[in-house]
């Protein structure tokens, strides 16, 4: 039987105490990663100090953040969805083509909306429990499952914009406007919903059945199926969560821009994928942690905004200075591995 | 001879934004009303998503589609030179639309947009709103040689004019939410700003987001570009007074290079060398000439 | 092969004040003692004692935190395995070290091909394989995935894989954990051979009948400490117990209860089938049985009762308390109280990367969760299952992978045991459990069949299967071939049955 | 350390002694699903069927075939590689430079395009070497590391385009055009090229003590240690390998377009790895087949054909299609798992 997780520390194995002192000091370890970029912003620019700016990097990070709590658990689980970002834009489409037409059929635009965001989380569940069908019963590779349907949920979306954009007529995004906009005791929603839905995960992963069966499986499928563990009714709910969560992240993406393109998610799968893995967890399964996965979402999108806030370089190399960062910071925390 | 069957092959991108998406539906408009209006023209559409796929589908409507005219949107100018070329050498008849050749022998004929005035009607539109004094920020599409020459021309008007300000120019990939968030980035950095120049109406609608949730009130002018419908509503309408103006670059252009290579073809004519399709301001006096309900841009 | 070496004389070894830490919790402690060229050894000790990871020092998978070893005189700093095997040591882990998708020969091979210029040398080494297969006496193909094979053939092809080095001192850690009495018989062999060829072995095993068989010498370990050494033939089996645990060792088998016999069965299997296994078995096991299950490596034991677990495809019925039901997983089966301990503790019994806590509660997860996990209840059920099963670990976070071998089945006993099952089915229960623990897990067995529970146990180890059962059945190339009462259960009977020397009788 | 395979395959774990004719039986899985679409094509379009056509398809897989060639030795090793896109586009507009430039300096042009492209391969060995390094010596996530990568080439390549296309001069051009263009007994080089690559590397995986090495370190890293196999240097030589594959497949292409541009490359990464899977092997590593691969990407091609030569849907159902396709195809060949 192949131990992956036992090769990747055969060195440190032998180092590891009983306590998981260590474990907890590495979990900091983007942290550190985090601190150190806020302090370079912080000098590169004063502006990025702001508590203003730090709540436009939140509210930006919450849509990835939600999907990344989401992949977190397929990661873990030993899986993975490419298909998240394309998942986002065609639930985006669907609900805005609801919305406009319920509010002329339901009578209250109010009421469209609500129906519009229920059922935005609703596609979401539907999308994921159909990949977790496919990949538990119909036993295909996550991989090839979610890259098909990343091609379908797109096409479908382009199909239904014919190439453009559904737009969410002016007088509903009105009343949907404050989702996005809105805040609650000065924080906006999106970050608000952000948390809940982290701490959510957090506890899902960490305090139920379910959460530790989904590291059981991601560390050891038969071991997990000879303990009991209802190994496909596990894998199914876990694609379920992730879709419900790119369900939450679309209800609250629809009213930012009120419109959906075939360019809408474009890319999100790996920015989702890469807050999992730079929030510390390992592609192949069996371990991961929600905080460092929020923390990886927010380091990523605090790296874009810095480069946004100045021009040290030229506008070619943005890219680039991302791709070094992302290094370095992996090489950083690798000590935890 | 003019009783050949015409079999015209389309060769554009892929609908991966909202330009595009209308140069998809102006194809296919076309498709129909051409094909409706004569029996022996057979037109097939292809989309790619890249300039590699594109290579693939312009061999396959040659080998295989066996056409015997093309009208052909470029992914890229360089890459599909030598494609282009060889479904010519094929035998077919190439008209390419909105990017150039970078080898002209290998098209029959250009229809152009216009990308220079693309980038130098806002920044004179600007310049003479602003009254040749003040702050710009620019939104740039997805790093092409097209989105340079737009920025080039940009350039060139503003260095004509030195107060005003170029503060910076990111790409925002033609993209809402890059645009979104990047606006966002521009206003807390610059306090003082202007105008806006998204290089494209999908962009200034991210913009316009962001400055609105900002909350922003030194901001004159955002000039998109390209005229989607929903921009030259608004300009129509006069519902925002800072977007009074916009420069066309309809993707309806496909449409009449289609018509007019299917006709030409039919009766055995050639087009011109090159016919340039001409960048305009877009304001609220000739709105309504731009504005195209239907299209999906 | 070990034949082909006649340059290599035996090597001596040396340690001296060997001390290893992990972490805080030290493991062994200042051991010193010397091996003599061309010697077996047999290296006793309890659980956790130290025995294995101090092979691992001598073999280079590990680094000593202090004192050296010396190799006939010399001290030495080994980089590695690959530099311990270049100076002629080989270890046999306790644990399996193959990589599932080789071949058997690619893995007996591996970092050893044989070339022919740029290319692999398949021939020979297919060549090579067989031999050295044939050594061990596994009928296998060379080609075959280690994948396929079942825990007591992986057990053969790492032996395989040493012998086919050129060992001057060759360790084997527990190597007939999993295996029947003509696979050790034929092991004992080589090993005769090799010590006549002056190699020196090193034999690590908690079944002291082997030790007495084989060994020369036998030095004991305790708590990470050296504590004696006595020449093998000056010893008895009693006394060999004795010194490895500290104390008197009394009868190792508990007295039987015997069951209530008007009992209706706990579990009743009719006209079992699993393609390709097991055809035809049917037997019952009441409330407060022990049922043992003997049979030579591939009779088909581990697959009879993967597929009763609807871990396999299968055919047949099966009754629980009376009731016919249908298992298509263990999940179901868990459902209906029926619980399998797996011999394949690594690949099918444990999740080595979690920590104890974990392990032991994920199959009654349901207990904790209400609807949150109840951290500390776990943490409780966790201190008591050490303490009920004895089971060692430097600490309790560690992970379970870094328990010692021994007790490492010991957590995966407590494990199987925690949802309350009303049948249970143990394979291989007692594989790598000292003495002192065996016991232990004897009577914890036999204290649950009197509460009631029906117990199945699969084992090798036919003492184990006569002080332990009530009723043996034997198996046979997938067949139940006899079902021997107390009376007649011997080692000769069983093994004649199992053989097929003597025909079907019950 | 899951092994869905036993879990998934515990029905065909026989008593078989002699070669697993289950297995041999497996491997022809991808070979029934490119047979069935084959079929499909020629009925919806006889042109299909011709040698052209047969030619055309395989001329334009050979860039991606030979990526997946690589891509395979370093997924059945246990990584990933994110940048092979970004890493082509890089070194087709480093090659376009230096031939441009050199034409003038070397004199002679001939010798500048055969210097160009030795240079493309050997700039591949190099960005592998790097990127081997860092994973097998950085011991950062191979994800990590491809991603990061993955920015930098294509930002790089922007920087030294100017955003615009690095061309190669026309009579450059006509003199490298031949090596995409050209023939070999009537097989287009690149057709010859890509099958040279596959026999390379099918004979090293299989028939090679590095092979050998690559499967046991994806099957199980700690025993591959313990087995003193030396676990850094091949892996390194693994990312080598891809990168020297890259190479070659950029060799290739810059006479086909004559140009390079931020878009050159975009999504090769997920057709290279897709090949690889859909041919069988597990993202999981440790298994996987070059016959396999090399299937797998003339499927993906087949299927992209199939579209364009026929119009039985709307332009932005392509994608869909070729989603439910894919999906379809992995479907039929999950009893292989
Ligand atoms: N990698 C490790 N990390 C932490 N503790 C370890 C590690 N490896 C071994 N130990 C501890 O060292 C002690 C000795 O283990 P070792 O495996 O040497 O015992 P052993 O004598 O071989 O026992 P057994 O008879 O059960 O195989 C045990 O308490 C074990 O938990
Ligand atoms: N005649 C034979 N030659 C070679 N291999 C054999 C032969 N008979 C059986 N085998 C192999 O032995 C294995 C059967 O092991 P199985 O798990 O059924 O045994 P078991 O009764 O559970 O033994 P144990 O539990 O003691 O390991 C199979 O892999 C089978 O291929
Ligand atoms: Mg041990
Ligand atoms: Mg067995």
């Amino acid at each position: 039987m192949s131990q992956p997780e036992i090769a990747a520390g055969a060195a440190d194995e032998r180092r590891e105490t009983g306590t998981p002192l260590a474990e907890k000091l590495a979990g900091i370890g983007p942290v550190v990663g985090l601190i150190a970029l806020c302090i370079l912003g912080a000098v590169l620019n004063p502006d990025f100090a702001s508590f203003d700016n730090a709540l436009n990097v939140l509210t930006r990070t919450a849509f990835i953040g939600i999907i990344a709590v989401g992949m977190c658990f397929v990661i873990i689980l030993g899986g993975i969805d490419l298909s998240v970002g394309s998942m986002a834009a065609l639930i985006a489409g669907c609900v805005i083509m609801f919305i406009n037409w319920a509010s002329s059929h339901l009578g209250s635009p109010l009421l469209a909306v609500v129906a519009g965001a229920a059922l935005s989380v609703v596609l979401g569940a539907v999308f994921g429990l159909i990949h977790g069908f496919l990949i538990a019963k119909g036993r295909i590779e996550p991989f090839i499952v979610t890259l098909g349907t990343l091609g379908i949920f797109r096409a479908y979306l382009t199909y239904f914009a014919d190439g453009g954009a559904l737009t969410l007529e002016n007088e509903l995004a009105d009343i949907y406007a404050p989702v996005y906009y809105g805040n609650i005791l000065g924080i906006p929603v999106p970050v608000v919903v952000f948390l809940l839905v982290a701490v959510v995960g957090a506890v899902l992963l960490n305090k139920t059945a379910f959460g530790r069966q989904v590291q059981a499986i991601g560390s050891n499928e038969t071991v997990a199926r000879y303990a009991a563990v209802d190994v496909e009714r596990v894998k199914i709910l876990t694609y379920m969560a992730l879709g419900i969560c790119v369900g939450i992240a679309t209800l609250l993406y629809v009213p930012r821009l009120g419109s959906a393109s075939p360019t809408t998610g474009l890319l999100w799968e790996l920015e989702a994928i890469a807050s999992v893995i730079v929030g510390g967890a390992a592609l192949k399964g069996g371990q991961g942690s929600i905080l460092g996965t929020v923390i990886g979402a927010v380091l990523l999108s605090v790296i874009a905004n810095i480069l946004n806030l100045t021009s040290l370089i030229s506008v070619y190399l943005n890219a680039a200075v991302q791709g070094f960062v992302i290094i370095a910071v992996a090489f950083i925390q690798k000590g935890r591995r | 001879s003019a009783a050949e069957e015409v079999r015209l092959g389309v060769s554009i991108p892929a609908a991966t934004h909202s330009f595009m998406g209308g140069i998809n539906f102006w194809a296919n408009q076309a498709k129909k009303d051409l094909e409706a209006a004569h029996p022996d023209l057979k037109i097939t559409i292809r989309t790619a998503a890249n300039a590699t796929e594109q290579a693939n589908q312009l061999q396959d409507l040659s080998s295989v589609n066996r056409i015997n005219a093309l009208v052909v949107f470029p992914f890229e100018s360089a890459a599909l030179t030598r494609p282009v070329a060889n479904v010519k050498r094929a035998g077919a008849y190439v008209t390419v639309v909105d990017r150039g050749l970078t080898d002209t022998s290998a098209q029959d004929a250009y229809v152009a947009g216009d990308n220079t005035a693309f980038g130098r009607i806002p920044a004179e539109y600007i310049a003479k709103t602003l009254n040749g004094k003040g702050n710009v920020v620019a939104l740039r599409g997805i790093p092409t040689t097209l989105d340079n020459e737009r920025m080039d021309a940009f350039n060139a008007v503003l260095k004509e004019h030195p107060d005003i300000k170029l503060l910076d120019a990111k790409y925002a990939n033609w993209n809402r939410d890059d645009a979104y968030k990047v606006t966002q980035d521009y206003l807390t950095r610059f306090k003082e700003i202007d105008a806006f120049w998204a290089a494209d109406d999908d962009m200034a609608f991210g913009a316009i987001r962001a400055i609105d949730q900002a909350n922003r009130k030194d901001i004159k002018i955002i000039f998109g570009g390209a005229g989607a419908k929903d921009m030259v509503k608004t300009i129509l309408d006069k519902k925002d007074p800072r977007i009074q103006a916009d420069v066309s670059y309809s993707p309806k252009f496909i449409y009449d290079a289609i018509k007019l290579t299917a006709e030409a073809r039919l009766k055995g004519e050639a087009l011109p060398a090159t016919t340039t399709i001409p960048s305009t301001l877009i304001d609220a006096s000739n709105a309504k000439e731009f504005h195209y309900p239907d299209s999906p841009f | 092969m070990s034949d082909a070496m006649s340059d290599c004389s035996g090597l001596a070894v040396s340690f001296e004040k060997i001390t290893k830490r992990f972490g805080p919790v030290e493991v062994l402690r200042e051991v010193s003692f010397d091996l003599a060229a061309g010697k077996v050894y047999g290296l006793l000790g309890e659980n956790g004692a130290g025995k294995s990871t101090l092979m691992k020092i001598l073999a280079g998978y590990e680094r000593p935190s202090g004192g050296r070893v010396l190799l006939g005189g010399e001290p030495v700093e080994l980089s590695g395995p690959r530099d311990a095997e270049e100076k002629g040591i080989l270890l046999i882990h306790q644990e399996f070290n193959l990589a599932d998708d080789l071949t058997i020969s690619g893995n007996i091979f591996l970092g050893h091909e044989r070339r022919r210029g740029l290319f692999l040398d398949e021939r020979a080494m297919r060549a090579e394989t067989r031999a050295a297969l044939d050594a061990v006496g596994l009928r296998r193909d060379p080609d075959t995935p280690v994948r396929r094979l079942i825990v007591a053939e992986k057990q053969l092809v790492e032996i395989a894989r040493a012998i086919s080095r050129r060992a001057r001192l060759l360790v084997m850690d527990e190597p007939t954990a999993t295996l029947t009495p003509s696979e050790v018989s034929r092991l004992f062999e080589l090993i005769r051979r090799m010590r006549a060829e002056g190699v020196t072995v090193v034999y690590i095993s908690h079944k002291l009948d082997e030790v007495e068989r084989i060994t020369d010498e036998v030095i004991v370990m305790r708590d990470g400490r050296f504590v004696g050494r006595s020449a093998t033939a000056s010893l008895s089996r009693h006394a060999m117990a004795t010194m490895m645990v500290g104390r008197e060792v009394s009868d190792l088998f508990p007295p039987k209860v015997e069951p209530d016999a008007s009992a209706a069965p706990a579990l009743k299997v009719r006209d079992f089938a699993v393609p390709g296994w097991a055809e035809g078995v049917s037997f019952a096991v009441r409330p407060g049985e022990i049922l043992g299950f003997a049979g030579l490596v591939g009779a088909g034991r581990t697959e009879l009762f993967e597929g009763i677990m609807g871990l396999r495809p299968a055919t047949g019925t099966v009754e629980i308390a009376g009731q016919a039901t249908r298992i298509s997983s263990p999940r179901d089966a868990t459902r209906h109280r029926l619980t399998y301990l797996s011999e394949d503790r690594k690949g099918k019994g444990l999740h080595v990367a979690f920590p104890l806590r974990q392990n032991l509660t994920l199959m009654a997860l349901e207990r904790y969760a209400k609807p949150w996990l109840d951290g500390q209840a776990e943490e409780k059920a966790l201190k008591g299952a050490v303490a009920e099963f004895g089971i060692r670990a430097g600490s309790l976070h560690a992970r379970a992978g870094s328990l010692s071998g021994g007790n490492q089945q010991k957590l995966a006993l407590a494990k199987v045991l925690h949802p309350e099952p009303r049948v249970l089915v143990l394979d291989e229960p007692t594989r790598g459990v000292d003495v002192g623990a065996k016991r232990e897990i004897y009577f914890l067995i036999q204290r649950l069949a009197a509460q009631g529970l029906a117990v199945v146990v699969i084992s090798s180890e036919l003492v184990e299967l006569i002080g332990l059962a009530h009723r043996v059945a034997v198996m046979r190339g997938g067949r139940l071939v006899a079902t021997l009462e107390e009376a007649d259960m011997t080692e000769e009977t069983m093994i004649a049955f199992a053989t097929g020397s003597r025909d079907v009788a019950a």
